[in-house]
């Protein structure tokens, strides 16, 4: 029996739900000699942003138990580069590219949202709103409802594109700013994005990274990916795709178990290039041994039983 | 070209070093390349770690390494036996330009550490290739001396500093580098501790040519993570550039030390 | 040279810096066929409340990549009962007990604050705020700064013990819940308790764990916790108590380094109940190797630099 | 009591099974007990596993098991080679109560898949102190009969069933055991899948007493993290109780089957 491996993210349907996650296959051609990109049902592109930046000092990365902190600082070519530059590339292909951005001002949002939203190899926008906002004291836009819905209300009257807003793990209550972003119009949510942390050379008396505070990635975020990924997608209408720690067929499976339409693959890239295949395998397969005709009929077929309770203790 | 799997031949170890052998799939690389290794330890180091090539036989299908021991990661690719499986992503990164200036005089190489490994590659390029080259390893002492059969079996008698003069010239390899440049060496190509090549690109500097290669902490090695990077000069600006991809090799006087 | 173990919490000096995390450690005895208690600085005991609870149904357990998830549901005996059958063997022990405890409205925290402050055997008093406030639709104390402020400022008035605060890794801003319970009245703030996280049996398309949603716990929290004491240290000036991952010495100086005056073992004595020897012995050696006289003379003694950027990724 | 190391002596596989024998300090168990196992690969799994003790010398320092790779963990233990390191908490739990009523009729040992082993150091015990018992042993297949060495070595001569009737009995091994019931066994001690567990405390229910060893996931195994619950009926009143503590052998009149 064939799968349809096909699944619909709002008004644009994957080839597959499988993509690859922001930050780590920077602008799509970069994964050119590793991967066939038209494999894939999407490619989400390095953040950008209007003016680009170069990012933060080395070092940016260490590897922690189960995971790794980055802290790149967001280093892209900016918008109108981008624009120039690597989006032509993008235009024959057979996938779904998504321009991941940001930006440090509502406006620097809106105009990069503009911007993008122009391209037509760009089949979607993935607002990353993990940043500080310099215009409140630095606060994450991604932390509170408010700030969430006001950033994402703007870039939704700035374009017409698919815009899905990329959620930060690090807020109390997720689902808050996860409806924030619904009310404001976004079509889809990213469930997540990396959570602040940090490591010490004890030896030395130093931070491993420069930044001091980086994101944490990998294995060690999937438990707190997945939970929220189930939490997001109970309490929203419009869909979710699934990110954190995603290595295998298994782990993708959780993710689309739980409720996500599609999943990213991150870090994984870094330790095999090409898992993304052998993850699409697995979920082929999985969903041949468990009579699932297509990949959207076993998104959310968790066997539910009982209200969830509250104590997590 | 995505990982590829290998299986341990030998893993010769000396102190905190150990000179590992594999087989597997070898695609041609050039000296100053390398590549993502990992073994099949589960998910705990998760990264794969750069390791410079030491050696190939595309022939024979083996590749070689000599790696010492600082961390988790070297620990365990250290502790591999024969038999053992590794996967390994590579030849990654740009190798060193090897259209020597001058070819009369000998070029310099100079190496310390785990920075010599791919300069023994490199030798045995030029002495195929008929480059003359004088090789230079740095060590704190004899037991940190690296790649000395490899070197041997190539016919190169390296010119040897140790800081604690156990052997060869006491002190550091820049005194006997400065006698080779100011006898008219054509270039010099250096992989080493940073102090090492901050000096080799500081004496180079306007005279002739020197080929760096830096090392970085890394997350892919293929150049999609930017964590690799190191700032240089370049059209002039300060940018940073990616180990893996733009490098490791570098022009040593557009490196910024910062 | 002799190095100086001992460290002061507030009121309370402790005999060295390592103590057993509450819920790792049962009521303390429970640990004696392995573990000399008087080797320890302290020992945080099982979450008591006053009603006690049965806990959650198995299975309660299932490990992660670096780490694992629990939902215990807070099994214990109630107040009265560890008055009567427990805390007497513990008065003889030459170590700091803290009494962990939490409810489910104010009023339970309060009468468990009460009836723990009379027991001599116990050193201070450590509030769970981890928990779901039934009072207030079921959201965590702990989340929400208000209510961090409210339920310690009524235990705060109900006991003259020392009062440590347990905060939750789960809040958009844990500065603001950690100046909340100082403001309060706090002596003393833990950082961390686990992370709500979740993990799915994809063959039979159910929960790991019977309660759906469990706290992580282990090496993958380490990174998010040793951050969140760095930024809890630098907005108190009460103590902080370094909790998350801890396994071996160094994992311990992370968190001392970074500004815990002390640190609590937890899932690392599930893999070895004897590490605390270790660990305690790693920290002396780390002591003497770099001229530290005590460990009180190494807290937050990271090389800081440059003041914190805010953009983590 | 703290962790023990412990050198791999052998590790003997049979399809998904393995018997591991290990060499280090040994303290003295009963049957019943088990031990938390883990080898010195890094982090990764994290907690150790339990495992049943199936025979101990304390003499030579030699504990055995017996595993079935059923996930991550078990396939490391699996994978264990000879002079590989593995470190022990044990032994733990409660074991089985020895004092058989009626000595006259033999009691009878129930046991399925990596429930046998417990029950085959029971075995030993009651030869050795001359308890009559009768062995039974309920597999699928013959491919998933384990122990047959051991209970041949000990004079045994199990009874068993297998589903698809490859070897002895065809059915389930509850056949055989009502058979002995009602030729009057005195008591029953089992350890096995929770459906046999279950029905051998029904048919002995009122009848005679039955001794079962639980499984659950455990965290601790010595009592400290309330991982292991299952719910019993103690004083009229459901309780939860540590299958590391108060079990793993547990009175099948007080466990309830939710
Ligand atoms: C292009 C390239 C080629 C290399 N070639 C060799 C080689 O031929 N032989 C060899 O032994 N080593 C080589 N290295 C260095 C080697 O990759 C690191 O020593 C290794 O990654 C450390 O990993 P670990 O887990 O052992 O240490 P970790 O636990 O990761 O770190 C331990 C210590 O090593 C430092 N470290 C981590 N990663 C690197 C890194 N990439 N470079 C330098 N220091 C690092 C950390 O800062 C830390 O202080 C090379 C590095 C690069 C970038
Ligand atoms: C007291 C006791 C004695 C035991 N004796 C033996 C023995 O002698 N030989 C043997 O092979 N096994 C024995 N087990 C079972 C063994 O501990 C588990 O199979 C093992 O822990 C599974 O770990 P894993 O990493 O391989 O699987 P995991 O990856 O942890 O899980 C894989 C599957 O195994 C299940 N599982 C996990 N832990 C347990 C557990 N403790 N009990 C049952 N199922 C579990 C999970 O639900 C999951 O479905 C015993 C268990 C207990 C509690
Ligand atoms: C090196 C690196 C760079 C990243 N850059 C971005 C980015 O530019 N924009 C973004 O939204 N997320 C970024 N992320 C976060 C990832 O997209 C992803 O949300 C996170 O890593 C969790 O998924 P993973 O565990 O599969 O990596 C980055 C992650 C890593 C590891
Ligand atoms: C099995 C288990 C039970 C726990 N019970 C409690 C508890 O009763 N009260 C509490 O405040 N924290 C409890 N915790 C959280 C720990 O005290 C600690 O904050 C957390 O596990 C992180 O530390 P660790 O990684 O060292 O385990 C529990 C943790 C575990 C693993
Ligand atoms: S290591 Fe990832 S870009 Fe260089
Ligand atoms: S396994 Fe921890 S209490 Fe039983």
């Amino acid at each position: 029996m064939g799968v349809d491996l096909s699944t619909a993210v709002g008004a644009i349907r994957l080839n597959n739900p499988v993509m690859l996650a922001s930050g780590c296959c920077g602008y799509g051609t970069d994964m050119e000699p590793h991967l066939d990109l038209n494999r894939l049902g999407g490619v989400c592109l390095k953040g950008l942003s209007m003016a680009g930046s170069d990012g933060n000092k080395p070092p940016r990365i260490w590897e922690t138990g189960g995971g790794m902190i980055n802290a790149i600082g967001l280093q892209n070519v900016g918008v109108s580069r981008f624009l120039a530059e690597k989006a032509p590339k993008l235009r024959t292909y057979d996938t779904a590219f998504v321009a991941n951005f940001y930006g440090h001002t509502v406006d620097q949002y809106v105009q990069a949202a503009a911007a993008l939203g122009e391209e037509p190899a760009l089949a979607a926008l993935e607002m990353n709103i993990s940043c500080p906002n310099i215009q409140e004291g630095g606060i994450q836009f991604g932390t509170d409802p408010a700030s969430v819905y006001k950033v994402t209300k703007a870039c939704r009257d700035a374009t017409k594109k698919p815009l899905w807003v990329k959620l930060s793990p690090n807020a109390s209550d997720v689902t808050a700013t996860a409806k924030a972003a619904q009310d404001a119009g976004a079509d889809a949510l990213t469930c997540i994005n990396t959570m602040p942390a940090m490591a010490i050379d004890v030896e030395r008396r130093e931070f491993r990274i420069s930044n001091k505070i980086g994101g944490l990635s990998g294995p060690a975020l999937k438990p707190i990916a997945v939970r929220i990924v189930y939490q997001v997608s109970r309490a929203v209408s419009i869909p979710v795709v699934g990110i954190g720690g995603i290595f295998t067929a298994a782990d993708a499976l959780e993710f689309l178990l739980a409720g996500a339409k599609a999943v990213q693959v991150g870090t994984a890239l870094f330790v095999d290039p090409q898992c993304p295949y052998t993850i699409l395998d697995g979920i082929e397969d999985y969903c041949r041994r468990h009579g699932f005709p297509s990949v959207e009929a076993l998104v959310g077929q968790i066997k539910d039983g009982a209200p969830m309770p509250k104590c997590h203790e | 070209m995505g990982v590829k799997p290998y299986v341990v031949v030998s893993n010769k170890r000396r102190g905190p070093y150990a000179t590992l052998t594999v087989r597997g799939g070898v695609d041609r690389s050039e000296p100053g390349q390398f590549y993502m290794l990992r073994g099949d330890w589960g998910a705990d180091p998760m990264l794969p770690r750069p390791l410079s090539i030491l050696g190939e036989d595309t022939g024979a299908g083996t590749l070689r390494f000599l790696l010492k021991v600082v961390g988790e990661g070297t620990r365990r690719l250290y502790d591999l036996e024969p038999g053992q499986k590794v996967t390994g992503l590579g030849p990654l990164g740009k190798p060193f330009p090897r259209r020597a200036r001058g070819e009369g005089k000998p070029a310099a190489l100079v190496g310390g550490g785990v920075g010599v490994p791919p300069l023994v590659y490199l030798a045995e390029a030029f002495v195929r290739e008929g480059t003359s080259f004088t090789f230079f390893q740095g060590a704190r002492s004899e037991a940190d001396l690296v790649c000395m059969e490899e070197l041997g079996a190539l016919g190169v008698e390296p010119v040897i500093t140790t800081e604690d003069g156990s052997v060869g010239e006491k002190g550091l390899v820049t005194a006997p580098l400065q006698r080779a440049l100011d006898a008219g060496a054509p270039a010099a190509y250096a992989c080493g501790p940073e102090g090492m090549l901050k000096a080799v690109a500081k004496m180079c500097w306007g005279r002739v040519p020197s080929h760096l290669s830096l090392e970085a902490r890394m997350g892919c090695g293929y150049g999609v993570c930017l964590g690799c990077v190191v700032p240089v000069l370049r059209d002039g600006a300060r940018a940073y550039e990616r180990v893996c991809q733009e490098g490791p090799v570098f022009d040593g006087e557009v490196v910024l030390w910062e």
